[in-house]
């Protein structure tokens, strides 16, 4: 058994060495080295993906196995929804540093290490199955993560943007370690399977479980950017380097979603089972506030790289929501959409980038017009842009429909209609933006005095910009195709709601963890139908399409300009004014956010 | 947002978290039995299975030793980080403030106070590396003594100058001795995987018999803490390192 | 015991208490450097020598080290910034493409109104 | 228990002192160390929890492996908690320094860039 430990273990190992000897080599070499660590990886987490069809794979660090059904050591528990988002997590690394092939020209190999250090502890956040160990690669990706945004700490505002991404992951990672605390505290175990069975033989009572529960989670929900955690990570984005943000908004945010789902399905299942509509509702709450504050704020963006951040947030909550049906297809669509999401993003960060490196500026007025130059990279800024709306082929469209499907056999219809809202609202904005630089059309100026942020940019690259490098552009195209074809296969689809029959299965997971007993085969999985789902791309485009123009050509409106546009402020406004830049402002989001959600919790609770 | 605004959701906040606090403690701690098995199993082990008296070095570098892998980088990553924000790249040496060169000179401190700190400089070396080696038997390892290591050189900066800090204390080597500590870590777990093992196993000779526990009983445990107290030696001076230069940087000082 | 332990408790609750209200970075780095040391009394007394010995030099010593450092660093800064602002300088770089978002920096100690005064949302904005 | 109790309470306090202290910060280097007294929270609960009253430490040099020991994984967690402080700290005052370069100032209220 010699797979488990190396997608954690090569890149840190590799990571070390470079900065051992990576003074001495040219940078080519490290480039390629940095590139075969990922690929490596990205090869390893398939063939776990592949070995984890049957059984998760349990693989206990230093052999040491449960003694009498008690787990002394740290276990990974690989299915294949973990080794699948490794596997993401891995190919976007890659992705990454074929991006930064042109980047960089002076760094030294500190880059490439922060990055692969960045990859084993996203990496070991996916496949760890105990909680402090969770914890530790959650710090290690969040301190990595840290360095790498405020990479050039030559310009402010990487360091601001750097500077609220800490205290906020900090604050957040302290209340998950008081969760894990609490819940040591009232069974002494931090597997997440010894955990699980001990809270459920004996449950202390009270809220303790619940309580602990919502400590744990919000760490990753300060990561996961839910409302009202979220203000941290546009100032992040914005500023981090392209190939940084590609990974930030592809998976990282993505991973602490995931972590809180995990943790959800495999230590609190069983003892907050009686009450998991509460639970539910929670997550649901979450979903609809992230979708709706994060798809506004992305429209009314004029920073392509916010823009694209926002938007994140606003899928971000599209995901959330179908973790909230807490069940098996809800999840499992959730995975087909975040698989579909992550590629789809990361692409557009790459032609962030492409245009910061042509242009050195990614701000929708001043690049009026200037793209026209690129029509290749407007073609695929415009087929992310349907990617974020859900259109057929691309693997959104597949997971929208599966939500959608589910939700309604939950009886909870209107999910599917926030859903729709978060792929309007921010396709919109990237067909605004798309249309207003590659196509020269709409203001030159912005129409509204009040704008949003423009934040000064430099560029990340030196030399000549005639050209678009091919190691920039093809990673670009290649991400948006994968976002396409990734799904057309049912067997992809099939695959992630297997996986996610299994990670809901939280019995069968403990008794396989603590006792080796095999799991129980997988049901039969339903495959929502898709065709009948397709007025709702076509509505989301349409409507994404006419908001877009109607900011581009706010004149055309007549008459109705000024009431419509009067309205849309005043809707905009106060959550444009929640958004002050300030950290203390967040922090005090912050508290508020846990208290309110730990209160929905003790009340629900006590019904 | 205007501040009473902010104060007001901070506190509101407050009020309910501290609720959840309150709940959740009247349900703690649980039942003896349940919690405490793990703490039994591994007190009732280490000594007998692991050949090494300090439980909490068992925990930290065997039983759980895949943790303080990932702690190790937190380190080592923090300290590149750090690095890279104050872009200590490449100073040359001069460039202080001659003011700043030594706290001891600068303040006028007698020739007998910095001989006495220089003298110093031996025992922290000293207890520094007594508490790493030592770290399966008595309090302290490869984190404790790291550090305490880590201010010999501060030591030789107030007695001496700044110039001398950075003489023994080359960047370039010693970014090298970091990574290498934290390196090693992950190769001896690696060497687990060749035998047949799982990563991190213990497959290093424990010691004779039932009750042989000295300096190097306990397998890979003493090899692996000693690669700790590296790191975290270089580690921390790098830190200290940076922060100083940063401190003493003349372009910057304005003088 | 039981006394001893409360005690260390409640040295620490006013300690770390004490660490928050001080507002000056300079005095605050004693109270914290004390706080720690108290910290590593707490691990001592609950038994936890491992811990407290980390935390004696790390959070009474390394840590207020690092601090004092970083405050020496901006001091000296701050003095290098009022001199260059007795003469005037030279703009460290362009904004200019960026017109309207210049005054986002706000110049240390100079007394403006809040940035975030802004334009109450119910009054048009073309008129302006 | 009541050391327990009486721990779990300074931990409330730590954590909601802390966060004030950061809410109301108007230096970020006094920022930072709110920081510290934020994960002291977490130090002195995670204390109490692995404290057994009338447990010695778990270092069984010169007492027998039979007594009552207290628990030695949480001591082992708080080990890497106290490292992960002493790093983060050093990050966020790198950053401050580099701030402070920038715009002159350590009021956080000051320098905003990402409004709205």
């Amino acid at each position: 058994m010699w797979f488990p430990p190396l997608p954690v273990v090569i890149p840190l190992i590799v990571a070390a060495s470079l900065v051992a000897i990576g003074a001495y080599l040219p940078r080519r070499v490290l480039d390629l080295v940095a590139c075969a660590t990922a690929a490596s990886v990205f090869a390893i987490c398939c063939h776990l993906v592949a070995a984890s069809a049957d059984q998760p794979i349990v693989y206990w660090f230093g052999g040491w196995r449960p003694e009498h059904r008690f787990a002394l050591g740290i276990c990974f528990v690989i299915d294949q929804a973990g080794a699948g988002l490794a596997a993401l997590v891995s190919l976007l690394v890659l992705a990454a540093f074929l991006f930064s092939w042109q980047y960089f020209e002076s760094v030294k190999s500190l880059y490439h290490a922060l990055m692969l250090v960045f990859l084993a502890g996203m990496c070991g956040m996916c496949l760890t199955g105990d909680l402090f160990n969770l914890f530790v690669w959650f710090e290690l990706m969040s301190a990595s993560g840290v360095a790498l945004c405020g990479y050039k700490s030559e310009e402010f505002g990487p360091l601001q943007g750097a500077l609220n991404f800490a205290i906020l992951n900090t604050l957040g990672a302290y209340l998950s370690l008081t969760g894990v605390a609490i819940v040591y505290a009232s069974v002494g175990a931090l597997n997440f399977a010894q955990a699980s069975a001990s809270l459920a033989a004996h449950d202390p009572g009270g809220w303790l479980v619940p309580i602990a529960f919502l400590f744990v989670i919000s760490g990753f929900l300060v990561k996961a950017a839910a409302f009202p955690f979220h203000f941290w990570l546009a100032d992040a984005h914005a500023v981090a380097p392209t190939p940084v943000c590609i990974l930030f908004s592809g998976v990282m945010v993505e991973l602490g979603l995931y972590a809180a789902a995990r943790v959800y399905w495999s230590v609190f299942a069983i003892p907050l089972a009686a009450h998991s509509s509460v639970t539910g509702a929670l997550f649901l709450t979450i979903g609809t506030l992230t979708v709706i504050v994060g798809g506004i704020e992305c429209f009314s963006q004029r920073h392509l790289k916010r823009l694209l951040a926002f938007s994140t947030i606003s899928h971000t909550g599209v995901m959330f929501l179908g973790v909230g049906l807490l069940s098996a297809d809800g999840l499992g669509g959730t995975a087909i959409y975040l698989l579909g999401h992550g590629l789809v993003k990361g692409g557009l960060f790459i032609c962030a980038g492409i245009l910061l490196h042509r242009f050195r500026s990614v701000d929708e007025f001043e690049l009026h017009g200037k793209g026209r130059e690129l029509p290749w990279t407007g073609l695929l800024l415009l087929l992310g842009a349907l990617g974020l709306a859900g259109m057929p082929p691309f693997a959104t469209f597949f997971g929208e429909g599966q939500l959608a499907d589910s939700a309604r056999r939950h009886g909870l219809g209107w999910v599917s209609g926030v859903m729709m809202l978060s792929g309007i609202l921010t396709s919109a904005a990237v067909l605004r933006i798309g249309g207003r630089i590659f196509l020269g059309w709409g203001l030159r100026r912005p129409f509204d005095s009040d704008e949003a942020p423009a934040i000064p940019m430099e560029s990340e690259t030196h030399g000549g910009h005639r050209n678009t490098p091919g190691t920039m552009w093809l990673p670009a195209l290649a991400l948006i195709a994968g976002a396409m074809a990734v799904a057309l296969a049912p067997s992809v689809r099939i695959a992630a709601l297997r996986a996610a029959h299994r990670m809901e299965d939280t019995r069968g997971v403990t008794d396989h963890v603590l006792l080796g007993t095999p799991m129980a085969a997988v049901p039969e999985v339903h495959i929502a139908p898709a065709l009948g789902e397709l007025w709702k791309p076509a509505v989301n485009v349409a409507c994404a399409a006419l908001l877009a123009l109607a900011a581009l050509f706010p004149r055309a409106l007549g008459r109705a300009r000024r009431a419509v546009v009067h309205a849309i402020e005043r809707a905009i406004h106060p959550l444009r004014a929640m958004h002050t830049g300030r950290v203390g402002d967040y922090v005090a989001w912050f508290i508020l956010g846990v208290g309110v959600y730990g209160a929905m919790l003790v009340f629900g609770y006590r019904r | 947002m205007r501040h009473p605004g902010r104060m007001g959701i901070f506190f509101t906040g407050a009020a309910a978290v501290a609720a959840l606090y309150a709940l959740s403690a009247i349900r703690l701690p649980g039942p003896e039995d349940v919690r405490g098995e793990y703490m039994r199993i591994i007190n009732g082990e280490c000594v007998t299975f692991r050949h090494v008296t300090d439980a909490v070095t068992a925990v930290n570098f065997d039983f759980r030793g895949f943790d303080t892998l990932g702690e190790e980088f937190i380190l080592f990553v923090s300290v590149m980080g750090t690095l890279v924000l104050l872009r200590q790249t490449d100073a040359k040496p001069g460039a202080w403030a001659p003011d700043a060169l030594s706290p001891g000179r600068a303040v006028g401190a007698s020739d007998a106070l910095r001989v006495w700190i220089l003298a110093m400089t031996g025992p922290t070396v000293l207890f520094g590396i007594y508490t790493v080696i030592h770290g399966q038997l008595t309090p302290g390892g490869g984190f404790q003594g790291g550090v305490i290591l880590a201010t010999a050189p501060l030591l030789l900066y107030l007695a001496e100058s700044f110039d001398v800090f950075r003489r023994i204390t080359s960047h370039r080597y010693l970014e090298i001795v970091e990574a290498v500590g934290a390196g090693a870590y992950g190769v001896i777990g690696l060497l687990a995987l060749f035998r047949g093992r799982e990563f991190m196993a213990n497959i290093f000779h424990l010691g004779k018999g039932g009750n042989d526990i000295n300096l190097f009983s306990g397998g890979t445990i003493p090899v692996i803490n000693a690669a700790v107290g590296i790191e975290v030696t270089a580690g921390f001076v790098l830190l200290l390192y940076a922060f100083l230069q940063e401190m003493l940087e003349r372009k910057e000082a304005g003088s | 015991m039981i006394g001893m332990q409360l005690a260390i408790l409640a040295i620490v609750a006013a300690a770390g208490g004490a660490v928050v209200f001080t507002r000056k970075p300079g005095e605050q780095v004693v109270g914290a450097s004390f706080f720690g040391l108290m910290l590593a009394l707490m691990f001592f007394i609950f038994q936890a020598p491992d811990v407290a010995l980390s935390q004696l030099v790390i959070g009474a010593v390394a840590l207020p080290l690092m601090v004092l450092l970083a405050i020496a660093k901006t001091r000296s800064t701050q003095m290098r910034q009022d001199h260059e602002r007795e003469q005037p300088r030279k703009p460290e770089r362009e904004h200019g493409r960026h017109g309207p978002d210049e005054g986002r920096f706000s110049p240390p100690d100079e007394e403006r109104p809040p940035a975030d005064v802004r334009q109450p949302p119910g009054r048009p904005r073309e008129a302006r | 228990m009541i050391y327990f109790y009486a721990a779990m309470a300074v931990a409330a306090w730590l954590f909601l002192v802390g966060v004030y202290g950061i809410v109301t910060s108007r230096n970020l280097i006094h920022l930072c160390l709110c920081l510290v007294v934020v994960q002291a929270s977490t130090y002195v609960l995670l204390t109490a929890v692995g404290y057994r009253p009338g447990g010695i430490a778990p270092i069984f040099a010169d007492v027998k492996q039979t007594d009552k020991a207290v628990d030695p994984v949480i001591q082992a967690l708080m080990l890497t908690d106290i490292v992960v402080e002493a790093t983060v700290v050093a990050l966020l005052l790198a950053l401050t320094v580099q701030i402070k370069k920038k715009t002159g100032t350590l009021n956080p209220d000051k320098v905003n860039l990402m409004r709205g």
